[in-house]
């Protein structure tokens, strides 16, 4: 005989997501993810838009990851309609994508899992127990807007990024203001990071899937799909491999895969995919719990990686373009980039107006869900437990080391 | 002073009204000093809706009907609430094909199966209860995000602003996106408040904030259309956060 | 007629004299191609060909939006303190310099704006002449407003004539005397010649408001506010407070406003005295042609026609003040 | 006096007058500035701040007194208004005023006067009124005619009452409805304001009618005085419109090519004649 457990709403998490315990007898023997945020069916939404008008509405499936998704929608629609844009404009969407990456990272580990390590509820516990590190990690995080706003016009919804190219190419006083930003921060992360390995496990060992990220690519881009399984599929062939399935359960559909592995992406799958030689140890078959550890080692790449971008920005010498221009065709283009959580598609199709005809967005928490449902299970057996709230507290902890973006996966 | 006891969610939406909350970086320490996050389940565990509460902060649209239900429970036990960002105030771009059979949109999304069925058309939070307040954009503006706060804190509301975006553009000398460059330029229509982010940097302003009292819509039409603007384009652009434009 | 004459070729080194007593601000033309009041960098040579600037020089006297009060529990409401830099205002046509007159008569009759004030005794003003568009109507219809200044540079072949307005002119001609040469000759009238002229009273009648100008304007109207906020005379403006984080502090801050907004005569419950466009525009002509409250019957308009260039919907009042104001436009 | 800076001043009482308006009593903190604002003519207003929330205009509403203290009678309806509702003594407000032209004192003497107010117009009115009492015999007869929707509504009731004793004065009250369990005041009819006019017994070349009330009323009570033979040089109307500065900048309180600010609120109607939107 069994019967569900309460179902509580997740938090500390973007969207909304329950997690669903079910029991036989008293105790706790299964658990189930619910993605039941309410769908805006942006893939219908987008149908009958002209081309500029799609990365403008597509970037509001989501506010954390809104220059991600704003940054590949133009490139899927760019590479569909036979857009090149220049290099600066590419060298400026990427440390627009970076600085996503830094603010992500910074309001996932500081706001929303160190919580979980200090025995608190959020950050405003945090001002109480740790204040000088949600200083730290609301300065990081406000570094990461700023690089986002200084390059999409605005942290939320970039409007300057448009096809072709960018609005009003920033200046070089304001790139060096973000360098100096950079340059401080940089200082203060190997210590970041040295605190979260530090930081007590509070979960058991549970070990992640086979991984999957782009690759081939500057950092974060590529055009294709690599796996720790060793294949490698072509951006074009990526929709079909992910193989979404739609599920009752869930309004995010499922990456069935090959309907036989399972896999994990997002910065433990990227790094487990390109293990920085120092960082080996610690993340050589490292646990789920341990992405807080990767969050920490990927926000200092991302530093190091934006600086490198500004220095080569400043050197080239910034130029006020215009954005290429575009001419209406047919044709279809995907582009991967990874999002801070994880790998994220955008397909497009255009008719000869340049109006969409078909959009298909993956997204990173859709692609998670089956790592994560099985990580769950994995945690409940081996909790083996009739302590309905330590299984609940625990299946929550476990469910934020993924980060899960419910509004993306869900859009 | 005892803290202003605090409900911040969202409904159907994408949490950047929320997150421009905690974007706020600067004033996070101060607003933590004045306000208890009680219920916001974006940032605060456990989120349990209980109590009284001195305001509620309500990012998103409703389009299900479990929304309705929280929205409600919100409103009773709200003393003030306030409708945060376009899709709460005007419905936004989750609305922007209400004029389509939502059922329709699902299925182009989820083919036959039985997900989300309970689906309907994205409406403002006015549409079901009594708004005390709101803040419009997509995102909101930090600044006014703050005002807002900082208002609560003495007992007032925000004053409503009926400025068109052309004004905060034209205050700051920008060059005129519509009549200099002939582009498709929602400034006229929009509300401002925004300080005219978009076309400050040469881009078109799309509208984001919601449309301004007596925005004269016919003739702004016509306007786009003399410069060679078709008809589904400018209605089209138009919808993207505000789906009552008529045609 | 003997007169004072700086050579164009002297222009910038006439400009770097006059630096030594202040920033100079005049018309630059920017990469977009519009023109701006701007701090002149050094080297660079004003656009003095550009009939009008975006933005009026009004902007330097009263900001789009500035505090002007702060309020701290306990000391009550302070004004803001702070230096108001010296400017130099270089290249103002003669209707930018009656604007400037006519907002010194709003904003220093009676009990001066200490804001206002402030930045006005800073400003050195210096005209030029320029030659009208079709979108400017100085030229059409006198107005009683002056067009004073410091120093006048009259742009005649190969550099400008000298005239002194003020003994700070006098001053400033002082330090540039290495440059005047001294001519002979008898320089042509130019747009001045339109203000400080005696006007017969506008008519006493009030507008009528069945002439069905004022539907045909509302109905075209975008309500943008493009074309009070460009107008150097227009001087509504609305004023907000708001409490700071603390509890404790607040701000008083005021804005341009423009009369065909919907709040603009709105009170309290949303009663309106000026509820549709229509009556909206006979304020705004009233105003512009006729002039109101302490400046009653001081018509505003300087005829600088930035009204008609920004106007998205091309409204233009002209036509309507040549029949109702008896007169030429 | 600086025109944008407000006088401190500190609320001193707090009377409940109804269930929306309230009479506060104020205080300036500094002796010139007291001096300044309590030297008005009835008719003229104020600018009143309060911290946080902005600045209004307030009629004055009492006399003009020594020690400096000031009543003003406030309707709470606003973004300002309401939060008065919560303030009380001690709290601190600013001050700037006075501002405006009042009714016309001296063009009053040896006339007799007729005061008409509606609603919430008795806040100016009783200044006047108050300013008639108390040189009471500068002039003729005295009438006040004063009207609210309902009795609960009647402004300064319990000072009416006690004027009716006096028989140098005449005070005629209306109510467009009467509350069932209440009991009306003696001299209290239901009607609207104006039908107070009907009959009424005046020699309008002696007579001055100082009006104020909601503008809707305004017409009514025109046609009235006109049918009683008044000219429109002998009736003065206080106006009230949108006003930020107070001291004609804003330009937010034209009133044809008045100023309401600094040409009035108080106008007469010969002024208003032919003005759009004037008597709305
Ligand atoms: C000369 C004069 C004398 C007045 N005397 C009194 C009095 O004695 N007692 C009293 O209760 N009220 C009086 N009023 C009306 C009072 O000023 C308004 O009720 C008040 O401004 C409403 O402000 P609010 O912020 O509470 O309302 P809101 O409706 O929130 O105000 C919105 C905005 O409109 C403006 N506004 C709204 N209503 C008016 C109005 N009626 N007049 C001018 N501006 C307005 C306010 O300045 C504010 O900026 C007078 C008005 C005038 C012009
Ligand atoms: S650019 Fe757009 S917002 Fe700016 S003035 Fe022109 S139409 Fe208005
Ligand atoms: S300019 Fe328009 S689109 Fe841009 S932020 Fe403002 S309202 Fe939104
Ligand atoms: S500029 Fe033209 S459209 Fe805009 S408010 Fe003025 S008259 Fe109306």
């Amino acid at each position: 005989m069994s019967r569900s457990g309460r179902i509580d709403i997740l938090t500390r998490v973007e969207g909304h997501g329950k997690i669903e315990l079910i029991r036989t007898g008293s105790r706790v023997t299964d658990a189930r993810l619910h993605l039941h945020e309410s769908p805006r069916l942006f893939e219908a939404l987008l149908l009958g838009k002209r081309f500029d008008e799609v990365a403008e509405i597509a970037c509001r499936i989501c506010s954390i990851c809104s220059t991600v998704h704003k940054v590949a929608a133009l490139q899927a629609i760019e590479q569909a309609l036979g857009v090149r844009v220049s290099p600066q404009t590419g060298l400026l969407r990427q440390l627009a994508v970076q600085g996503g990456q830094i603010e992500s990272h910074a309001l996932h580990i500081y706001c929303l899992a160190l919580p979980d390590y200090l025995g608190v509820g959020g950050f405003p516990g945090l001002a109480n127990v740790a204040p000088q590190k949600l200083k730290q990690g609301l300065k990081i995080k406000a570094l990461g807007n700023l690089i986002q706003e200084t390059i999409g016009g605005r942290a939320i919804h970039p409007f300057n990024l448009l096809v072709g190219g960018l609005g009003r190419t920033p200046g070089p006083e304001h790139l060096q203001r973000l360098a100096d930003g950079l340059q401080e921060v940089r200082e203060e992360l190997p210590d970041l990071i040295e605190f979260t390995a530090s930081l007590p496990e509070t979960l058991p060992p549970l070990f992640p899937p086979e991984a999957c990220a782009v690759s081939g690519g500057p950092a974060l881009f590529g055009d294709h799909l690599a796996t720790s399984t060793g294949e490698t599929v072509p951006a074009d062939a990526a929709a079909s491999w992910l193989n979404e399935k739609v599920e009752a359960h869930s309004h995010a559909k499922f990456s069935r895969f090959d309907g036989q592995t399972v896999y994990l992406v997002g910065p433990l799958a990227r790094l487990h995919l390109s293990i920085p030689a120092e960082y080996a140890q610690e993340l050589a078959g490292a646990p789920v719990s341990s992405s807080l550890l990767a969050r920490a080692i990927e926000l200092q790449q991302a530093v190091e990686h934006s600086l490198m971008l500004i220095t080569h920005l400043l050197a080239a010498g910034l130029q006020q373009e215009k954005p290429a221009a575009v001419v209406p065709t047919s044709g279809q283009g995907t582009a991967l980039i990874e999002a801070p959580r994880g790998v994220l598609l955008h397909s497009y199709t255009f008719d000869q107006r340049g109006i969409c005809t078909g959009a298909d967005i993956i997204t990173p928490t859709a692609i998670n869900q089956a790592a994560i449902e099985g990580s769950l299970k994995a945690l409940v057996a081996a909790l083996d437990s009739t302590d309905y709230q330590q299984v609940k507290t625990a299946c929550e902890r476990l469910v934020r080391c993924f980060d899960p973006c419910i509004s993306c996966a869900v859009h | 002073m005892k803290k202003l006891r605090l409900a911040i969610t969202g409904l159907t939406a994408c949490s950047g009204c929320q997150l421009t909350l905690l974007n706020c970086e600067a004033e996070l320490p101060q607003l933590l000093e004045k306000f208890e996050f009680h219920y916001f389940p974006l940032a605060c565990s456990p989120a349990v809706l209980k109590g009284r509460y001195d305001a509620a902060l309500v990012e998103g649209c409703l389009s299900m009907p479990h929304e309705r239900q929280l929205l409600l429970a919100l409103r009773s036990q709200s003393q003030l609430l306030i409708a945060v960002g376009s899709c709460a105030v005007w419905g936004g771009v989750a609305a922007l094909k209400n004029g389509t059979d939502r059922e329709l949109l699902r299925r182009q999304v989820y083919g036959q199966s039985r997900t989300a069925v309970g689906t309907f058309s994205p409406q403002p939070l006015q549409s079901l209860v009594t708004v005390d307040a709101v803040i419009n954009g997509c995102p909101p503006e930090k600044k006014e995000l703050i005002g807002l706060m900082s208002g609560l804190l003495l007992g007032s509301l925000p004053v409503p602003n009926d400025q068109p975006v052309c004004s905060d553009c034209r205050m700051k000398e920008n060059l005129c996106l519509l009549t200099e460059r002939a582009q498709l330029c929602l400034g006229p229509l929009t509300l401002g408040g925004c300080e005219a982010r978009c076309p400050s940097q040469g881009v078109p302003c799309e509208g984001c904030r919601g449309p301004v009292p007596e925005a004269n819509l016919g003739e702004a039409l016509e306007l786009f259309l003399q410069k060679e603007y078709g008809r589904a384009i400018v209605i089209e652009r138009l919808r993207r956060f505000y789906p009552e434009w008529k045609s | 007629m003997a007169v004072d004459f700086i050579a164009e070729r002297d222009l910038q080194r006439c400009l770097n004299l006059l630096r030594r007593q202040g920033e100079v601000h005049a018309p630059l033309r920017d990469t977009d191609g519009m023109v701006r009041f701007g701090p002149l960098p050094t080297g660079v040579l004003p656009d003095l060909t550009a009939v009008r600037t975006l933005l009026p020089p009004k902007k330097y006297l009263l900001h789009p939006r500035e505090t002007i009060l702060f309020y701290q529990a306990g000391s009550g409401y302070q004004l803001p303190s702070g230096d108001v830099p010296r400017l130099i205002l270089f290249g103002l046509h003669p209707c930018d310099l009656a604007g400037i007159n006519y907002l010194d008569q709003v904003f220093l009759g009676n009990e001066p704006d200490p804001l206002y004030a402030a930045r006005r005794a800073a400003l050195t003003l210096i005209g030029t002449s320029c030659a009208p568009d079709q979108f400017c109507s100085c030229h059409l219809r006198p107005s009683p407003l002056t067009a004073s200044c410091d120093l006048f540079l009259q742009q005649i072949g190969g550099g400008f004539v000298v005239s002194c307005g003020s003994s700070r002119g006098v001053e400033l001609l002082e330090t540039v005397t290495e440059l005047i040469q001294e001519r002979e000759l008898t320089p042509p009238a130019d747009t001045r010649s339109f203000f400080g002229q005696q006007l017969p009273p506008p008519p006493r009648s009030e507008l009528d408001p069945a002439l069905p100008d004022w539907q045909n304007l509302a109905e075209q109207c975008l309500g943008c506010g493009a074309c009070s906020i460009c107008c150097p005379t227009c001087c509504c403006f609305d004023v907000l407070e708001s409490g700071g984080l603390d509890g404790s502090s607040a701000e008083r801050w005021r804005r341009w406003d423009n009369c065909l907004f919907k709040s603009h005569a709105q009170v309290a419950g949303g009663a309106s005295f000026q509820k549709d466009r229509t009556q909206r525009f006979r304020y705004r002509y009233r105003h512009k042609y006729r002039g109101f409250g302490q400046l009653k019957r001081l018509p505003s308009c300087v005829g600088c026609g930035r009204c008609r260039a920004v106007c998205p919907a091309g409204l233009d009042l002209r036509p309507l003040a040549e029949r109702l104001e008896g007169c030429a436009p | 006096m600086n025109t944008n800076l407000p006088a401190a001043a500190t609320i001193t009482s707090v009377r409940r007058l109804t269930a929306d308006t309230s009479l506060f009593t104020l205080a300036c903190n500094d002796r010139d500035a007291a001096l300044e604002l309590s030297s008005f003519q009835p008719g003229q207003f104020l600018e009143l701040s309060l911290p946080g929330f902005g600045e209004i205009p307030i009629s004055y509403c009492g006399l003009p007194s020594a020690c400096g203290a000031i009543e003003l009678c406030i309707r709470h309806v606003g973004h300002v208004t309401s939060p008065l509702r919560r303030a009380g003594p001690g709290d601190a407000v600013g001050l700037r005023g006075p501002f405006g032209h009042g009714f016309p004192l001296d063009g009053y003497e040896n006339q007799d006067l007729l005061l008409i107010a509606g609603g919430l117009g008795m806040a100016p009115l009783r200044s006047l009124l108050l300013a008639l009492l108390d040189q009471r015999s500068r002039w003729g007869n005295l009438t006040l005619l004063y009207g609210a929707r309902e009795t609960g509504a009647l402004l300064f009731l319990d000072e009416l009452l006690d004027l009716t004793k006096r028989s140098d004065i005449r005070i005629q009250l209306a109510v467009d409805r009467r509350e069932q369990c209440l009991e009306g005041p003696p001299n209290c009819r239901v009607a609207l304001l104006p039908a107070l006019l009907d009959g009424l017994a005046i020699q309008p070349e002696h007579t001055c009618a100082a009006l104020c009330g909601p503008p809707v009323v305004y017409a009514y009570l025109v046609a009235g005085l006109k049918q009683l033979g008044l000219s429109g040089n002998r009736i003065h109307l206080s106006l009230e419109r949108r006003m930020k500065c107070g001291i004609g900048r804003c330009g937010h309180c034209a009133v044809g090519s008045f100023l309401c600010c600094s040409d009035g609120p108080v106008f007469s109607l010969t002024q208003l004649q032919g003005i759009e939107g004037a008597l709305a």
